[in-house]
């Protein structure tokens, strides 16, 4: 069992981040199978909040979308989206959100927009959805994506939901009642959030990750925390939940 | 000039020890009636026990009596006889409404005392119409600063209440009026059926309960049914307060009477056409306090006093709604 | 038949004036009756709209409280207040509102407030409900309220609900989605508003009733239409749904 | 500068015709697909298809395609699917959306060459957040001139959609982002059941349909099943749409997929992940097109031609809502 792909370590990291969650406004893919593993390990009583309008899901098989039927039979509440998106999100009611991204800052703004310029495009990527909301009102964010230049770049297209902005104090600013991101979970380590500049430093490495493997796929400087922790590889426990219950095709191994 | 009352808190409301404190679903919150009063409803508190005619819970307002509770802003459109008993009791020192009458009947004789004669102290007034305390409660369970309403053009509330302000339209429209977020320290929920943790469920009229809950710091919710979780998660289209917002559970058969619980006993109508008599004078309404609030210990005794034969006249007869297959999917 | 009293008039001319009427915003008391003797009679596919939520509603009995349960069993819709306040009565869905009124004026502007000072009432009467946005959101208003001195005021101590506020084109002024009120009916005849000066005029008589009659109880200058009507006495069937359906107590006839 | 677009009336809407022409509860509103959309969607209207995930009415969709409706304005939360093929198709002049993917799997590819390429012709996209869309439809519905959003924030939105805008909070709360009103030309609602006036019932997912219809000046609902009123009063809280504000009633099994209808069948994420590769390019996507909507003559042929095996394979198992009592009261 001592072999996991970096894809099933990333997934356990952020199941392992959701230990003292409540409530999750779960997304979809990587996200999704985190959840589903936080609340068979260490977040049993875990919410699942899904923006389509489900609280308190219980997903008898994994969804390919957040407005899955299998959300809905057995959910404890389903309600039109005004009700969840204003009396739960915009009410402050969720405390972790999960957003994925196309490009990222060292502030943890997501762009999730465009590639190129607005009007002409090079890519046009989905657009928001709902992830500037989340971005804004979960109390904290935690952010997945894989590490390459391509995606931590010096400066996003488009700011499509704000992580920290130009940093300090940019974000209380806003007036808005999240926190902002709380990690960014990469498939070689993750990054925290300085308390006063609000720049992301390397927080933690993945067993046999080094510091120069990530530099690489970071367009700026790094910086690193001054102890830097090695993250506890998969337990055999984690594994096997994941790979029978929650991954049997594997795509996570590929 | 004050624009934030007891009632409303910051615009932006941040609830870190809510969700600590109440998060986790499967924990039971079942508590008697006087223990959850006692320790949810403070002197001073802005409350709420809503229910547009259907579900008012006056176990709750009894109780809220009995323990003497003071200096309360009670928020509510149609005080009814629950805030007209309250007042009456010198519980209150302010009200926040849009109708004050006995619906049917005539006026609400404790709170117009109150009103017009100080007795048996003074009693605030913040009014508004229906419509705009429905959007002070949505504004606060959405929070939102300030929710916008096309009433209010032309009537007088405006002039007599600064917290009614107006907005321009960016698009262009004109101006709008707005009213502030209502925040109770405390909602009370009275359903049909709950489940320990608080997840509950109500048909029939809904009026403005789920906004109330969601625009409250705390919530009570008190239920005819404690049911199982199963039934809950059966139909989740049905359920309107979720656990997460709910503080403590009270399980009370007949909690709502004289007002009424669909599909387990009727509106009491006599009982309201009754009250116009006895709360005609003070002194008389003080002795029906006496004997059905002060007299008794909590609802189970009200509930025997009574009678059988009132609640068998209050019995409706079935009308089932038939059900619905959400469908297994595995 | 022939004897029949002013009050069951007054309840057959409210229910004849619902005969085009499609959808109706029904209050307690008389217009209660009225919408129901409407249903039975001129309007039998007449939507009734309750403001404590319930559309479609097929009353067993004659409710107190328009938040009674015989109103809920058997409707077509049961709805969160918000969404019929906003969905139906803002969004400009209801043809027809009643309104009853402790004073009115020539404009037919309504007090249900208070008499004497607000700070300060003589007496303090029950307030808006949700009267002032019907007054302002269906597209017609429709006021019953019996005929005297004390009510039909020169000037009310507050205006809870708007008629046409000081005439001419005031209230469109107001850019409210209702037309305003459209008739005074009462236990007399029946007032309907000028086109242009938007003052009230008395249009119609009830048989038996004089002009004299009418003057008597209002404060102000009687305006009077060229050619008077003179309303037909209550039919036969009329009065025997009334009676027999409506009113078996005979609260009517006191 | 433009403020109000195609799809956005007067802030007042008035809607005199409507209520006169709908206003019939009893009337028998019931007709085919073809008549539907042929006589309520016309050229360049703005027309919304709604549904989150659930319950997307793709019988109506492949409808407007066949009889070839050109420069419709499409707003809808997800494209998804649906508006692909319609863009594809040539129908779209414009996309007023939220979220511009095939969930779950990756990209519309068919909306991104209309983008990118102008393939084939181009699109132009009128871009909000989820919740900026939904309270679009919410300040339709409810006949606001604008809706108030906490979202927005230090996001780029705003400085790319001008429709988006500020207003000041009167309680002293700072600036707070509004949007207009949207009110479609036409929405189409899928429901699992409808009498044949048009008052239906939805359980499951409800997303913004309830808003998409308040806000449309025309609505058209479709349904898995036309039950008789009985039903719908059987169970007056299940009730989402009323008869008087729909237009017209089909009749449509199976109308929603490759979406699905809880209870009824199951979304068909094969479909949705093969859309993947059919999609890619226009060519392979036009033969679709070709097979399985301008080739078929309704639904009901589609439906044969997906074949026994693909709805055996959708089918649920039973989860039953278990009923409630109403009460009868006389």
């Amino acid at each position: 069992m001592n072999d996991y792909t970096a894809s099933e370590m990333m997934i356990v990291a952020a199941a392992r981040a959701l230990a003292d969650a409540k409530v999750v406004f779960v997304g979809i893919g990587l996200p999704n199978i985190a959840c589903n593993l936080a609340q068979r390990t260490v977040a049993p009583h875990l919410a699942l909040i899904y923006e389509s309008g489900v609280y308190g899901a219980r997903p008898s098989r994994l969804p390919l979308s957040i407005g899955d039927p299998c959300l809905v039979s057995g959910a404890i509440g389903v309600m039109p989206m005004p009700q969840l998106l204003q009396y739960y999100l915009q009410r402050g009611l969720i405390d972790v959100g999960f957003l994925g991204s196309a490009q990222i800052d060292r502030y943890g703004n997501l762009n999730t927009t465009v590639i190129g310029d607005y009007r002409r495009p090079k890519v046009r990527l989905p657009g928001s959805g709902g992830a500037c909301e989340i971005a804004l009102m979960c109390r904290r964010v935690l952010i997945i994506t894989r590490l390459s230049r391509r995606t931590f770049v010096e400066r996003l297209d488009f700011v499509t939901s704000p992580g920290f902005l130009e940093g300090g104090e940019a974000r209380i600013r806003l007036g808005c009642c999240g926190e902002g991101p709380a990690a960014v979970i990469t498939d070689m380590g993750i990054f925290r959030f300085d308390n006063v500049t609000r720049e992301m430093f390397l927080a933690s490495l993945y067993p046999g990750c080094t510091v120069e493997d990530v530099q690489e796929r970071v367009s700026w400087p790094l910086r690193i925390a001054d102890e830097l922790e090695i993250i506890t590889p998969p337990t055999e426990g984690e594994l096997r939940i994941l790979r029978q219950e929650l991954d049997p095709a594997g795509r996570l191994r590929m | 000039m004050p624009c934030f009352e007891v009632g409303d808190s910051s615009p932006i409301p941040s609830l870190p020890e809510r969700i600590s404190r109440k998060g986790d679903p499967p924990v039971s919150k079942l508590t008697s009636m006087r223990e959850a009063i006692a320790e949810l409803v403070h002197d001073g508190d802005s409350v709420a026990i809503e229910g547009f005619t259907h579900l008012i819970c006056f176990a709750a307002g009894h109780e809220i009596i009995r323990q003497r509770k003071r200096d309360l802003v009670l928020c509510r459109l149609t005080p009814d006889l629950i805030y007209d008993q309250m007042v009456a009791a010198g519980c209150a020192r302010k009200l926040i409404f849009s109708y004050l009458g006995n619906p049917g009947v005539g006026s609400l004789h404790a709170i117009r005392r109150a009103v017009e004669k100080e007795v048996p102290k003074p009693l605030e007034l913040e009014e508004y119409t229906h419509f705009g305390m429905v959007a002070r409660y949505i504004a606060g369970a959405a929070g939102l600063p300030f929710y916008p309403v096309r009433t209010f053009a032309g009537s007088d509330l405006p002039r007599v209440n600064p917290l009614i302000r107006q907005v321009e339209d960016p698009y262009g429209g004109g101006t709008v009026f707005v009213v502030p977020p209502l925040h109770p320290d405390v909602t009370i929920i009275h359903a049909q059926r709950a489940d320990a943790a608080g997840n509950a469920q109500i048909w029939g009229l809904i009026g403005v309960q789920v906004e109330a809950a969601f625009a409250a710091q705390r919530v009570i919710v008190v239920a005819e049914e404690i049911v199982d979780e199963a039934i809950i998660r059966a139909d989740p289209n049905r359920t309107v307060i979720p656990a997460l917002i709910v503080d403590a559970v009270v399980h009370e058969p007949f909690g709502a009477h004289p007002s009424y619980a669909q599909g387990y006993y009727d509106r009491d109508t006599e009982t309201y056409i009754a009250w116009d008599t006895i709360s005609r004078e003070h002194e008389t309404l003080m002795q029906w306090l006496d004997e059905w609030v002060y007299g008794l210990s909590g609802r189970a005794e009200y509930v025997e006093k009574l009678g059988s034969q009132v609640w068998q006249r209050l019995k409706p007869g079935d009308a089932w709604s038939g059900q619905v297959n959400y469908g297994r999917y595995c």
